[in-house]
C-alpha cells in the first residue's frame, strides 16, 4: 500500500512540475502564478502522500501551512500582477 | 550534570561578559521603544557603563593571566554557548568602548532630534546602530561559539549599512547596497563553513573545534569559504571595492565607526579562526597568501589614496592600505617561530592604532568639511590657522598611518618590519616601507595645502567639543606608542598553548 | 473490511492523480488563460479533494482527520477566490486590449 | 520501499531545476514566481530530512513572506522599465560559471566525505530535555540550550526594521509605510479575508502552541499569523500602522524585551544569565514564546510593507 | 544513496547555482534572489549534517536544524532590508542598478553634492 502512495505521490509531483513549463513560457504572468498555484496544491498532496507512507511527525502541519501560504502567495501575486497591468485609471472610468 | 571539563569551566567574572553585551542590546530596544530624544541619551548614558564593564574585565584578565570565560545558561559547550574573553579581547573591547563614546559625543551635534518634532528619521536610526554596532563588535570579540559568531556578524551588517545612507543620496544608497551584498556573501559563506566544520566535528566551539580539527578536506574547505568571507567584509584587496564610496559617503561620525572599529571586527573573526580555531592545519600556504594579498593592498589602497583629490575619499582609500597590513600577522604570527611575539603584538597594535588614528581623521575631515562647507584638498589653504585643533588631529593621526614615531602606527609597523626581516621576507619589509612612504606622501598632500597660507571663510566655526573628541582620539593613538613590554605580554594571554612555551 | 477501505484509498487517490494530470495537462495545452484556468481549478478543488478523501481511513485520531480537511477547505476557499481574482485581472486586460 | 530513492531523486532534479531557473530567467517577475515555487519544493525536501520545524518555516518566511515581497518589489520595480542593466561580457561569465562550478564540487566532494560515525549532538540534546520541560528538542535549542543566539537574532529583526525606515525621506518620518493592496479592493478578496484570516489566525496559534512538544514553535506560528495581517492588509481592511505608533513600537520589541529580561533575571533566580529556575522552565518558555509570537507576527509585515511613505497625522 | 547525501549535493548546486547568479546577474533584485538561493543550500548543509546526527531516539540532531530556523530568519531580514534599499533607489534615480565598476568612476565625481 505504502508504495502505491509513494508512486502516486511522484506522479502528482511529475505532473504539477511539468505544469511548471507554463512559468518558463508565460506568456503572462497570470499563466506564470498559476503554474504555481497548481504546484502548491500538487505538492501538499504529495507531502500528505509522502507523510502517510513515510512516519515523519508534523508533516500535517506542514501541510497545513502550506495550504495557508499557497494561498497567501496567489494573493500577493494577483495584487501585484493587477497594478502592473493597465493603469486604474483607463480600467476604472467610474 | 556532566562534569565540565577544566578548559571550558566557566571563571569568575564571567557574567560580566554576558553584561557587555546585554547593556547595549538592552540599549536598542529602549531607544527604540521610546523613541526621539530617548534614544540619544541612551546611547550617552550606556558608554561610560560599557567602559567600566570593558575595563574591569581587562583587569580581571590582567590579574589572572588566563581568559575569563562564561557558559551562557551555564550550560557548557558544545550544547551551550561560552563567551571567552582573552588578550585581544579585552583590548579590542576597551578599543571599542573608547571610539564608540567619541563617536557619541562627536555625534551629539550633528544627530541631536530637532526642536519642535519628537522624532527625527536619522538621529534615531543612528543612535540606534551606533548602540547595535557596539553589541556586534562585543559578541564578536568574546564571542566563543561559531553560529553566535554568524549571528554577530549578521547584527554588525544590519547596523552598519543603513548607517552608510543615512543622507539618502542615490550614490550613498548604491555604496550602502553594494555594501550590503557584499556583507551578505559575506556571512553567508561563513555560515557555510560553519556548517562544514558542525557536519565534521559535531560543535562549533572555538576551543572544541581546536582540540579536535584535523588537516581534512572538509576543514581546508570550510576554512576557505569562510576566509573568503571574511575578506569581503573586511575588504581586504582584491574585495575591496565597496568600502570607500560607503566609507566616504556616510556622515563623518559613523564613518569614524564603520572605519575604525567595522571591518576590525570581521578581521578580528579571521585572526580568531586561524590562530584559535584552525591552528592545527599545517600552516604556511594560506598564511603567506593572507600575507601577500595584504601586501598588495598596502600598495594598491596608498597609490589609490594619493591620487584623490577630496579628504574623505583619501581617507577611505587609506584604510585599505592599513587593512592590508593588518593581514601580515597571518604569516609573521603563525606556527613556532622566535619572530611570532613580534608578529602578534604588531598586527594587534596596528589594529588598535588604527581605529583610533582612523576615526580621529575622519571626525577630523567632518569638521573641516562642515565649516569650510566643501572637502577639496586643494581649496584647503588656511585651514590650518582657522582651525589649529582639527588639522593637527588630521596630522597626528596621519603621524600613526606614516608610521613615524612617536605613534602606535609607528610601534605596530616597527614590530611587523622586524618580525618580517626575522622572517626572512624581504619583500614584506620593502612594501611596508614602501606604504610607510605612499603614506607620508598622501598625508603630506593634506598638511600641506592646509597648512599653507591663505585666506579661508568659515562657514561655522568647528565645535570645541567636537574638536576635543578628534584630538582625545588622536592623541590616544599616538601614546599608544609608548606601550610597555607588559602591554604586549598581556596580548600573548589566552593565545594558544603551542605558540606560549616558545623560547 | 481494511480491503475494502485500501481499495476505496487507492481508487479515491488514483482518482485525484489522474485529476492532477488533468489540470497539468490543460494548463500546457489549453489555448487561452482562462480556459487553462478552468483546468486549474478542476485539479485544485478534484484533485486534492481525492487524495484527501482517500487518505481519511488511514488517520488514526478525529483531529487528524479534521486537519486534512481543513487543508482541503483552505485550498478550496483560497483557490476559488484566487482563481476569481485572476479571472477579473484577465478579463480586465482583455477589456484594455 | 525502494521507490522513495526515485521521489528523492526527482525532487532534487526539480529542485535545481527550477532554481536555475530563477537564476536564468529574462525578467525578474518570471525569476520570482520561479521562486516562490522553488521555495515549496524545499519544503517537501526538508520533511524528507525529517526537520519538519525547518519546512513549516521555510514554507512560511523562506517562500511565504519573502516571496510576497520579492513579487510585490518586483511589481514596484518592472513598472520602471529601466531594470534591463547591461549583462556581463562572456569572459566574466566563464569566470563566475569556473568559480561557481569549483565550489559546488568541493562542496559536492566534502558533502560524500563526511565522517562516519556522523558526529551528534542529539544525545546530549536528549539528557537536557527533561529539565526544559519540553517535548520539542528544535523548540529546546532555540529557547533553551542556545537561547542567546535567538535573542540576539530578535534584535537582527528589530534592527532590519529600523533600517528599512530610515530610508524613508524625512518628511515622512512617524508615517505609515503605503498600503500593501490596490486603491479598490475587489469583493472576492473581502470574502477570501473572511473566510482564510479566522482560520490563518486558529492555525496560527495552533502551530505556536504544538511547538513545545511537535514541530511548530514560535517563529512559524508568528509567521502564520504575519501572513494573515499581510493578507487584510492586501484587501485594504486596515492599513500599515504609523511608524511613530507607541503600540507598534512596544510590539515589535516585545519578544526580544521579554526574552533579554528573563535572561537577566536568570542570573539572579538561576544562577546564570538566560538559566531557568528548575521546575519552571516550560511555563518561562512558552511565556517568551508568547510574545516572540507577537514580535515576529508584527515585525515581517512590518518589513514586507517598507519605510513610512505617508505623512503623519497630526 | 540516500536521502540526506542527496540534499547535500543538491545544497552543493545551489550554493554554486547561486553563486553564479550572484556575480553575473546585473539587477539587484536578482542578486537578491541569487543570494536567498546560496543561503537555502547552505541551509541544506545544515540540513543534512543534522539528518546523519539522528541518535538518542531523535530521527535527527535538533542543533542544526535550529540554526536553520534562526538563518531564514535572518536571510529574511536581509532580503528586506536590500529591498528598501533597491526601491528608494529607484524613486531617487529612477534606475535601479549597481554601476558595473565603481573603481572605474572618477573619483571626484561626488563634487556635484557640494
Amino acid at each position: 500500500m505504502n508504495s502505491v502512495l509513494l508512486v502516486a505521490a511522484g506522479f502528482i509531483l511529475l505532473m504539477v512540475a511539468a505544469g511548471l513549463v507554463r512559468v518558463l513560457r508565460g506568456p503572462g504572468d497570470v499563466d506564470r502564478m498559476m503554474a504555481v498555484q497548481l504546484l502548491g496544491t500538487g505538492g501538499i498532496a504529495s507531502l500528505l502522500l509522502i507523510a502517510s507512507a513515510t512516519t515523519v511527525a508534523g508533516v500535517e502541519d506542514v501541510a497545513l501551512g502550506l495550504a495557508l501560504l499557497a494561498a497567501f502567495a496567489s494573493i500577493a501575486f494577483v495584487n501585484s500582477a493587477e497594478t502592473d497591468g493597465p493603469e486604474s485609471s483607463e480600467v476604472d472610468p467610474g | 550534570m556532566i562534569e565540565t571539563p577544566p578548559a571550558l569551566a566557566a571563571t569568575a567574572g564571567g557574567s560580566l561578559l554576558v553584561l557587555a553585551i546585554l547593556l547595549p542590546c538592552a540599549g536598542i530596544l529602549l531607544s527604540f521603544a521610546l523613541g526621539g530624544r530617548f534614544a540619544e541619551r541612551i546611547a550617552l548614558g550606556l558608554t561610560p557603563i560599557g567602559l567600566a564593564i570593558a575595563l574591569a574585565v581587562s583587569v580581571l584578565v590582567w590579574r589572572s593571566g588566563a581568559p575569563v570565560v562564561t557558559n551562557i545558561a551555564g550550560l557548557p559547550p558544545p550544547l551551550g554557548i561560552a563567551l571567552r574573553a582573552d588578550g585581544i579581547s579585552c583590548v579590542m573591547l576597551v578599543t571599542a568602548a573608547l571610539v564608540i563614546a567619541g563617536a557619541a559625543l562627536y555625534a551629539r551635534a550633528s544627530f541631536a532630534t530637532p526642536a519642535g518634532v519628537s522624532e527625527a528619521r536619522a538621529p534615531l536610526a543612528f543612535w540606534i546602530m551606533l548602540q547595535a554596532i557596539w553589541a556586534a563588535l562585543t559578541i564578536l570579540f568574546v564571542g566563543g561559539d561559531l553560529f553566535n559568531l554568524y549571528v554577530a556578524l549578521e547584527l554588525l551588517t544590519f547596523a552598519a549599512v543603513p548607517l552608510v545612507c543615512l543622507a539618502g543620496k542615490p550614490e550613498t544608497l548604491v555604496a550602502a547596497l553594494r555594501y550590503l551584498l557584499f556583507a551578505l556573501f559575506g556571512s553567508v559563506f561563513c555560515l557555510l563553513g560553519a556548517a562544514l566544520l558542525y557536519g565534521a566535528y559535531g560543535t562549533l566551539d572555538i576551543v572544541l573545534l581546536a582540540e579536535r580539527v584535523r588537516p581534512q578536506p572538509a576543514v581546508w574547505l570550510a576554512a576557505g569559504l569562510m576566509t573568503a568571507g571574511l575578506l569581503a567584509k573586511t575588504a581586504l584587496f582584491p574585495l575591496h571595492l565597496w568600502l570607500p564610496p560607503a566609507h566616504a559617503g556616510a556622515p563623518p561620525a559613523a564613518s569614524a565607526v564603520l572605519s575604525g572599529l567595522v571591518v576590525k571586527g570581521s578581521f578580528f573573526l579571521t585572526v580568531r579562526l586561524w590562530f584559535s580555531v584552525l591552528p592545527a592545519l599545517p600552516g604556511g600556504a594560506a598564511e603567506a597568501a593572507l600575507g601577500t594579498l595584504g601586501a598588495a593592498a598596502i600598495l594598491f589602497g596608498s597609490v589609490l589614496a594619493l591620487r584623490q583629490p577630496r579628504l574623505k575619499l583619501l581617507i577611505a582609500y587609506s584604510t585599505l592600505a592599513q587593512i592590508g597590513y593588518l593581514f601580515l600577522i597571518f604569516p609573521l604570527a603563525s606556527g613556532a617561530h622566535p619572530w611570532i611575539a613580534d608578529g602578534w603584538g604588531g598586527g594587534i597594535m596596528q589594529t588598535l592604532s588604527h581605529a583610533f588614528a582612523k576615526a580621529a581623521m575622519f571626525m577630523a575631515a567632518g569638521l573641516l568639511a562642515e565649516s569650510l562647507g566643501h572637502d577639496r584638498i586643494a581649496e584647503f589653504a588656511g585651514a590650518g590657522r582657522a582651525m589649529p585643533a582639527t588639522v593637527f588631529a588630521l596630522g597626528l593621526g596621519g603621524l600613526s598611518l606614516m608610521g613615524l614615531p612617536p605613534s602606535g602606527g609607528f610601534a605596530a609597523k616597527w614590530m611587523l618590519l622586524r618580525a618580517s626581516v626575522a622572517a626572512g621576507h624581504w619583500v614584506w619589509a620593502v612594501v611596508m616601507l614602501a606604504g610607510g612612504l605612499l603614506a607620508a606622501g598622501y598625508v603630506y598632500r593634506i598638511l600641506a595645502p592646509a597648512l599653507s597660507d591663505g585666506v579661508v571663510v568659515l562657514k561655522s566655526p568647528p565645535q570645541r567639543s567636537r574638536e576635543g573628541v578628534a584630538l582625545a582620539l588622536a592623541l590616544v593613538a599616538v601614546a599608544l606608542g609608548f606601550a610597555p613590554q607588559s602591554f604586549f605580554d598581556f596580548l600573548q594571554i589566552g593565545r594558544a598553548a603551542a605558540t606560549a612555551a616558545l623560547p | 473490511m481494511s480491503v475494502a477501505l485500501d481499495l476505496f484509498s487507492l481508487v479515491a487517490i488514483g482518482l485525484g492523480a489522474f485529476f492532477f494530470f488533468a489540470g497539468a495537462v490543460g494548463l500546457l495545452r489549453f489555448p487561452d488563460s482562462l480556459t487553462r484556468l478552468h483546468a486549474l481549478t478542476k485539479a485544485d478543488n478534484l484533485g486534492l479533494g481525492l487524495v484527501v478523501l482517500g487518505l481519511l481511513p488511514r488517520v488514526e485520531s478525529l483531529l487528524d482527520a479534521l486537519r486534512l480537511i481543513a487543508i482541503w477547505a483552505l485550498i478550496q476557499v483560497s483557490g476559488a477566490s484566487t482563481a476569481q481574482l485572476i479571472g477579473r485581472a484577465l478579463s480586465r486586460r482583455g477589456a484594455a486590449e | 520501499m525502494n521507490l522513495l530513492p526515485v521521489l528523492d531523486l526527482g525532487l532534487a532534479i526539480l529542485v535545481l531545476a527550477v532554481a536555475g531557473w530563477t537564476i536564468a530567467a529574462r525578467e525578474a517577475f518570471g525569476a520570482v514566481v520561479g521562486y516562490v515555487a522553488y521555495g515549496l519544493l524545499l519544503s517537501i525536501v526538508w520533511v524528507r530530512l525529517y526537520a519538519p520545524d525547518v519546512a513549516l518555516t521555510e514554507a512560511a518566511i523562506g517562500s511565504g513572506v519573502t516571496g510576497v515581497l520579492l513579487v510585490t518589489s518586483g511589481a514596484r520595480l518592472r513598472r520602471a522599465g529601466g531594470v534591463e542593466a547591461a549583462a556581463p561580457g562572456l569572459s566574466q561569465r566563464v569566470l563566475a560559471a569556473a568559480l561557481a562550478v569549483l565550489v559546488a564540487a568541493a562542496l559536492a566532494a566534502v558533502v560524500l566525505m563526511l565522517p562516519e560515525p556522523p558526529p551528534t549532538l542529539a544525545p546530549e540534546a536528549r539528557e537536557g530535555l527533561a529539565a526544559t520541560g519540553l517535548g520539542n528538542p528544535v523548540t529546546a535549542v532555540l529557547i533553551a540550550y542556545r537561547s542567546f543566539d535567538t535573542m540576539l537574532e530578535k534584535v537582527v529583526l528589530l534592527l532590519a526594521v529600523v533600517g528599512v525606515w530610515s530610508v524613508a525621506s524625512d518628511r515622512f518620518w512617524g508615517g505609515a509605510p503605503a498600503p500593501l493592496g490596490r486603491a479598490r479592493p475587489q469583493g472576492a478578496l473581502i470574502f477570501l479575508d473572511q473566510a482564510l484570516v479566522p482560520l490563518g489566525i486558529l492555525v496560527g496559534i495552533h502551530i505556536f502552541w504544538v511547538g513545545a512538544d511537535e514541530p511548530g514553535g514560535a517563529f512559524q506560528g508568528g509567521a502564520i499569523l504575519a501572513a494573515m495581517w499581510m493578507i487584510v492588509m492586501i484587501a485594504r481592511l486596515t492599513g500599515p500602522p504609523r511608524v511613530g505608533a507607541r503600540w507598534l513600537r512596544l510590539a515589535l520589541i516585545a519578544g526580544p524585551a521579554v526574552f533579554l529580561a528573563v535572561g537577566l533575571a536568570g542570573l539572579g533566580i538561576a544562577g546564570n544569565f538566560f538559566a531557568y529556575p528548575a521546575g519552571f522552565a516550560k511555563p518561562i518558555i512558552l511565556f517568551i514564546e508568547a510574545f516572540m509570537v507577537l514580535t515576529i507576527a508584527v515585525t515581517l509585515p512590518m518589513l514586507v510593507a517598507g519605510p513610512p511613505r505617508r505623512s503623519p497625522e497630526p | 544513496m540516500n536521502a540526506s547525501t542527496l540534499a547535500g549535493l543538491v545544497g552543493a548546486g545551489l550554493v554554486g547555482l547561486g553563486l553564479y547568479g550572484l556575480i553575473v546577474n546585473p539587477q539587484p533584485l536578482r542578486k537578491i534572489l541569487a543570494f536567498n538561493l546560496i543561503g537555502s543550500g547552505v541551509f541544506l548543509m545544515f540540513g543534512i549534517v543534522a539528518r546523519r546526527g539522528a541518535a538518542a531516539g531523535f530521527p535527527f540532531d535538533p542543533v542544526p536544524q535550529a540554526m536553520v530556523i534562526t538563518g531564514i530568519v535572518v536571510a529574511f531580514a536581509a532580503s528586506a532590508l536590500s529591498v528598501a534599499l533597491i526601491l528608494r533607489l529607484y524613486e531617487e534615480t529612477g534606475t535601479a542598478t549597481l554601476d558595473s565598476d565603481p573603481a572605474a568612476k572618477p573619483p571626484d565625481d561626488g563634487a556635484r553634492d557640494t
